[in-house]
């Protein structure tokens, strides 16, 4: 294995592993938001090492994959968004309380 | 023309989606023509020719599998495609009312149920797990907004939360389709399982332990359904219906291709249907449990669907012809009985302002038609004959006999006793007569309350009806029946 | 060596050098002012610096024109963002402790 | 030797802004590291020779992205009255170490299984290179999007489309004046900048989706681009909030997924496979109405508003 891949690659499985702990223990619904683009763009950083661009051209497959993620990330986190600000108005927090309606 | 009928199933749609974006009564009234009324009639050829020819495939745009996307359309996308038409176009119905082409509310709702409809029917056939992933975010990001849409901060929370874990799943879906793709060089679901032979066990033991737990999260598989009752039950009912009788089960079905179509068959398959089915197990008698103790009717009927998609993944490890067969009738009969019951539920609040079961005294005289359909649901949730619901059960129990496998015989019988309970529990509540003096019938009176009643009726019809009417489906169903278990 | 590879390297090190400038002078420097001051001025430099040393290295007129457009594009952001923060920072303390 | 340490400080980086965007101890620093993140991010896609994503994050992932978290904190905060509170409001202390154990985990897991995978193009990715010269495009991460998977793009537009919709729907179930109007005061420096900046967006964005073909580029990043410019009108208040969105508005919003279902349907019926491109010349016209789409749909989002219209 390339040194570059293998540096991008445990990169992308530390990022993922961050945003998992970030999502899990944050309280606030925007930094809930930011672990899950966080762990995104972990795994479109995995995609693309894997498909070989540490040591030329990468397979393009993977890369429009990507650019589609990329694409409905910015779609489902600007949604999230305005859902929250309807949260926030309707209930008068940005937070979720775990307890209730579980 | 064949071909052209498969693709108006998620084009037409689509493109009735754009032309609701556009303003004006007349642009939603003809989207939901164009989008949702032609639906059976395209249904009509691709099944004919699914009857004659058997499964197809359909290359789009001319580049074959690897390099290009193809649908698949097969008895089992058949039976889900036909469950879109006729459960979401009486849901639809439904709506109609509720939110009339026109008005502020119809402008926003109707571009999003037909998003919906086709990112449904997209998801039923397509054959690629990328763009299954993209047609599971579609119909997430169509189907939250629509829960939100009923007002209350309750729904607004339980859309929040929804959101998030569906996000989570789709990440955890995408990252086990990242590691499948580089392992096997494919995307197709069904050139997987030669391609995944050569590729290392454990990359694809992980793989698919990562798009398990995302799909069991976005199907509200015991333990993870935490967000599926709050988010079932505030949802306007038209779409609480669609959500439970079909939204959940885009993951499950997507949870048999990958785990019945694409899976070598081998050690790591007996493992995972193991664990479906405690799961299963797990699903069936706390969901039960819980629609137990529930003291409002639209949460009794989400915690019901928890427990009812408990049978879905339970008789997984049987692997035979009558388990297949029962998995699919139960897929059927829940989603019509279970939308019969949400779209019920739906009129007795508005009837009566409240769907507290201590609120639903003498239903029989104030919200007739709904409770009847309520109750005609309520026998195939049960399962008791003659419905759809006691046929699928039915299956399930002699599937489990033959195969000896008692323990699940007694989570089956126990499973069905929880479901008679919560079901007579509601029925219980609405009869009940503490006044003695007469009171008049609260949806009688206006015409849409009569017509919305209507369609409670006729879904909870059709759950009874498919008791009656099973030979057919059930032999289309044997034609579709898994690689991996037509072997057995 | 050749002479035009060295001009280029003498270029970039001396940009690098502006860059670290100003990033000292964010990290050190007491308020939002002094940082702005360091910030901007060092930076544009540094950039420019850069941007001659890349066009030298390629010694081709087209790139190093587009790496004039680069710089120019900086430079505006560069002062326009300057400003507002500056006016930011201004409006959000009280007048009597205004520097 | 140079490479390595340039690929290590950008990992390192990438993994340290990681950590801070999670660790910040207020939400408004935390965004800001995220918006690092995918600055860096998309350093290291020029590294791994993936120009087209380098665009793209920079000004999806970290632009527009970053937009939208800042726009909707100031929101929060306006409709709040205080400031979201500070520091990491951990659950329960064992939660905490338990999901920490668990991401640790599951860094392990992943890290061991990519490794055991060959870091190279997979069979499809072959397939891609070899038959591309038959779409007429010669950038490969184009011939994808376009043709080869041009049903996945397709569907990305829904998606693209949804979010819009979903917005919309529950915005307009905000309280009367919940969403504050901007403050801005008129900055004379900002005029001259915007006069400069938004033709130049829209110049980058046409030249994008042109050499999209050939060279990195296309509608994703030309869209995002003209949407900065857009972003910046909004902020500057020369466009603002609009009740309802105007018929061109909704036309925009739709064009991307309707021309790009048409020009499919229009092949299928003409006895070609769905989705078949006549031509290279179909490619730029529905990569236009993409970017068109796209570019509009991202600056309604952003100001949270069903339409714009010029202020007074």
């Amino acid at each position: 294995m390339n040194t570059t891949a293998l540096i991008y690659l445990l990169t992308a499985a530390a990022v993922f592993g961050i945003g998992v702990h970030g999502l899990l223990q944050a309280r606030q619904v925007l930094r809930q938001l930011l672990a899950i683009n966080l762990m995104g763009g972990a795994i479109f950083l995995l995609l693309i090492t894997l498909g070989g661009g540490a040591v030329g051209p990468p397979d393009p497959v993977p890369q429009a994959m990507v650019l589609t993620g990329i694409v409905i990330a910015v779609s489902a986190t600007a949604f999230a968004l305005a859902l929250l600000l309807r949260l926030q108005d309707a209930t008068g927090t940005s937070e979720l309380d775990p307890n209730d309606g579980a | 023309m064949v071909h052209e009928a498969l693709i108006g199933l998620v084009f037409l749609p689509l493109l009735g989606a754009c032309l609701a974006v556009l303003p004006g009564r007349f642009g939603t009234r003809l989207a939901i023509v164009v989008g949702l009324a032609s639906l059976p009639f395209l249904l009509l050829p691709v099944t004919l020719s699914v009857l004659r020819e058997g499964a197809w495939f359909y290359t789009l745009g001319g580049w074959s599998a690897p390099l290009g996307i193809r649908l698949y359309v097969d008895p089992l996308a058949l039976l889900m495609l036909w469950m879109v038409a006729l459960i979401g176009g009486l849901a639809a119905a439904h709506a109609w009312h509720d939110f009339r082409p026109g008005t502020a509310a119809g402008e926003r709702f109707w571009p999003l149920w037909l998003l919906l409809t086709a990112a449904m029917n997209g998801l039923f056939l397509s054959a690629d797990l990328f763009n299954l992933y993209v047609c599971l975010e579609l119909v997430t990001l169509a189907a939250i907004p629509l829960i939100a849409m009923a007002g209350s901060a309750t729904a607004v929370r339980a859309a929040m939360r929804y959101l998030l874990l569906a996000l989570l799943a789709s990440l955890a879906y995408l990252l086990g389709v990242a590691l499948l793709y580089n392992s096997s060089g494919t995307l197709d679901l069904y050139l997987l399982p030669d391609a995944l032979a050569t590729a290392p066990a454990p990359v694809t033991a992980f793989a698919l332990a990562l798009i398990g737990t995302g799909l069991l999260l976005k199907g509200a598989v015991f333990p993870l359904h935490v967000w599926l009752p709050q988010a079932h039950a505030s949802a306007p009912g038209p779409v609480s219906a669609v959500l439970s009788a079909l939204v959940v089960k885009t993951a499950i079905y997507l949870l048999y291709r990958v785990g019945l179509w694409s899976l070598p068959a081998g050690l790591l398959a007996d493992g995972a249907m193991l664990l479906f089915a405690v799961l299963g197990a797990g699903a069936l008698i706390y969901g039960g449990v819980l629609a137990l103790l529930q003291d409002r009717l639209k949460l009794v009927i989400a915690y019901s669907t928890v427990a009812q998609l408990g049978y879905l993944l339970l008789a997984l490890p049987l692997a035979s012809l009558a388990a297949w067969q029962a998995l699919t009738y139960q897929m059927l009969s829940h989603g019509l009985a279970k939308a019969a019951m949400f779209l019920a539920a739906a009129n007795i609040l508005h009837a009566i302002g409240s769907d507290r079961l201590s609120d639903l005294e003498r239903l029989d005289q104030r919200t007739p038609l709904s409770l009847f359909a309520l109750a005609v649901a309520g026998v195939s949730i049960m399962g008791l004959p003659p419905s759809g619901g006691f046929l699928a059960k039915w299956l399930l129990l002699e599937a489990a006999w033959r195969g000896g496998q008692w323990g699940l015989l007694s989570v089956l019988i126990l499973g069905s006793l929880l479901a008679a309970a919560y079901v007579f529990r509601v029925l219980a509540a609405a009869l009940r007569r503490e006044d003695p003096s007469e009171a008049e019938d609260a949806e009688g009176i206006s015409a849409i309350g009569r017509r919305q009643a209507t369609y409670a009726m006729l879904l909870a019809l059709l759950a009874l009806v498919t008791g009656f009417a099973a030979a057919p489906i059930l032999e289309l169903m044997a034609t579709g029946i898994p690689p991996t278990w037509g072997a057995a | 060596m050749t002479l035009q590879e060295t001009i280029a390297a003498v270029l970039l090190a001396a940009g690098c050098l502006f860059y670290i400038a100003g990033t000292i002078g964010l990290l050190r420097f007491p308020d939002v002012y002094s940082r702005l001051h360091a910030l901007t001025k060092a930076d544009n430099l540094g950039l420019l610096l850069v941007a001659s040393g890349l066009a030298v290295q390629s010694g081709s007129l087209r790139i190093g024109a587009v790496l004039l457009i680069v710089w120019l594009l900086g430079l505006l952001a560069a002062t326009v963002s300057c400003h507002l923060i500056a006016r930011h920072a201004l409006h959000a303390t009280p007048p009597e402790r205004r520097p | 030797m140079i490479e390595i340490a340039i690929d290590l400080i950008i990992a390192m980086g990438v993994v340290g802004l990681a950590l801070q965007t999670i660790l910040g101890a207020s939400v408004f620093r935390a965004i800001l590291m995220f918006i690092v993140f995918g600055l860096l991010m998309a350093m290291a896609w020029a590294r791994l020779h993936a120009p087209d994503l380098a665009l793209a994050e920079a000004a999806i992932g970290a632009g527009i992205t970053g937009a939208l978290l800042l726009v909707t904190w100031r929101r929060l905060q306006a409709m709040d009255g205080r400031t979201p509170r500070v520091g990491i409001a951990a659950r329960a202390p064992w939660l905490s170490i338990a999901s920490g154990i668990f991401a640790a985990a599951l860094i392990v897991a992943l890290g061991w299984v990519s490794l055991s995978l060959p870091a190279e193009p997979a069979a499809a990715g072959e397939l891609a290179w070899q038959r591309l010269p038959e779409v007429g495009v010669s950038n490969p991460v184009t011939g994808v999007l376009l043709a080869f998977r041009a049903y996945d793009t397709l569907m990305e537009m829904g998606v693209l489309l949804a979010a819009w919709l979903g917005a919309r729907a529950v915005a307009s179930e905000l309280r009367p004046g919940a969403l504050p109007g901007p403050a801005h005061a008129e900055v004379p420096l900002v005029g001259a900048l915007l006069s400069l900046v938004v033709p130049i967006s829209l110049l980058v964005a046409v030249y994008l989706l042109q050499a999209g073909g050939s060279a990195p580029g296309g509608a994703f990043q030309g869209g995002a681009v003209l949407a900065a410019g857009g972003v910046l009108l909004c902020l500057s208040g020369r466009l603002e909030a609009a009740e309802r969105s105007s018929i061109t508005e909704r036309i925009g919003l739709v064009l991307g997924l309707a021309v790009f279902s048409c020009i499919g349907l229009v092949m299928l019926f003409m006895g070609e496979p769905m989705l078949a491109m006549p031509g290279v010349w179909a490619i730029y016209l529905v990569e236009t109405a993409l970017l068109l789409s796209i570019a509009l749909t991202l600056v309604l989002l952003f100001a949270a508003a069903p339409g714009l219209r010029r202020a007074p």
